[in-house]
């Protein structure tokens, strides 16, 4: 299972915050896969994550797109921050 | 003593107890500079009427940990503290606080100017303004 | 208001008291930045045990209502506060207080510089420290 | 009468801190002739009111050292600032 999670402008895009994605057998899975998968599921999703904008996080760490995501792993989708 | 001086809460927070931790650090601190941030009633010629701030949380605060630890190596400051609000906050509310101790003036100003700009870099927080035209994230951070 | 905003006093000061009092001026305000200046225990290798600090009665106070008057018109800011301590100071103790108050962050970092700067440069005010050989007069500001 | 002030270790050289000097009927004078004056009277100022370093205010403003103090007027000697 891969816990995936939303935040901000993408909650709402998606509907929920939080979401475990199951890789039937596979033990990794390439960023690009699993957001292939989230946007079938999730299809208001679609033009959010295709953007150049939203960062991804793999276990609390900033992740590159060519990244890879094992099972178990927690993917955050992150909006343009905007603290401070 | 990162627990209390890098904090994320939903309670205000007060300045001078901030000041004083770290400030109680050294004797030898001859300066602190802080930068205080708080929620304007105006954004981009658009009236706001409140704020709501979200984080991810744990990792949020291991960016905010991480940005003192980076300024305690890369400057030739004393201390930093480092105090983000999450949750609903009202216009004129403090939001976030940096403030650097060192002995002398310039080393605090350029780590708390430098904290704060990679602060809005790095740190996962999403604010969402509330204007007579709904809710909005904002989506860029000036 | 600016004789509450600049002030030159004997008593301890209140941070939070200062950075509320520039806070509450407008709801425009998004950013505070203050500098403290606080009494070391080490100068020039030196040993500090004590500071006092003694100003130009009227001279001084009105060098810091010129500040805070020159800030305000060439820099982007909407407020500033200016605390300056006279007679004894314990070390560790606060000593001069400037909060900056603006919309946008720069603003208010910069013009806090410069105000300290310009503080040191114009304001008849001298430092004494005592040190382990005796009392000295300080002639020369970092 | 002119009321010449003196701070920090400047008050300490001259073993006062204020005094009035009479012009003797003039209405004004120089601040060079004034320095003259001090120093004949105080000769402890007299290296620290020659070297570079002390400013000097008249009615409390700085005062450039060609300046001429006229009666009612009052000087200050002021050694390098260390506020802040």
């Amino acid at each position: 299972m891969i816990t995936v999670r939303f935040f901000a402008m993408l909650k709402g895009l998606a509907g929920i915050e939080m979401k475990e994605y199951d890789l039937g057998g596979m033990k990794e899975i390439k960023l690009s896969g699993l957001k292939e998968m989230i946007v079938k599921d999730l299809p208001g999703l679609s033009e959010a994550l295709t953007g150049r904008s939203i960062l991804i996080s793999i276990n609390q760490e900033f992740a590159g797109k060519d990244a890879v995501v094992k099972d178990n792993d927690e993917v955050g989708f992150l909006p343009p921050f905007s603290g401070g | 003593m990162t627990n209390t001086l890098v904090r994320i809460q939903k309670e205000p927070f007060s300045v001078e107890e901030t000041i004083e931790a770290v400030k109680s650090v050294s004797k030898g601190i001859g300066a602190v500079v802080t930068f205080l941030g708080c929620g304007r009633d105006f954004s981009k010629g658009q009236k706001i009427t409140g704020l709501e701030f979200e984080h991810y949380p744990g990792m949020a605060e291991a960016k905010l940990a991480d940005i003192r630890s980076r300024a305690l190596a890369d400057f030739d400051i004393i201390e930093m503290g480092i105090v983000h609000r999450i949750g609903e906050i009202a216009i004129g509310e403090e939001i976030v606080l940096i403030a650097v101790a060192s002995a002398h003036r310039n080393d605090a100003f350029m780590a708390c100017e430098w904290a704060i700009t990679e602060l809005k870099r790095v740190t996962p927080i999403w604010k969402r303004e509330t204007t007579t035209k709904g809710e909005v994230w904002v989506s860029d951070t000036p």
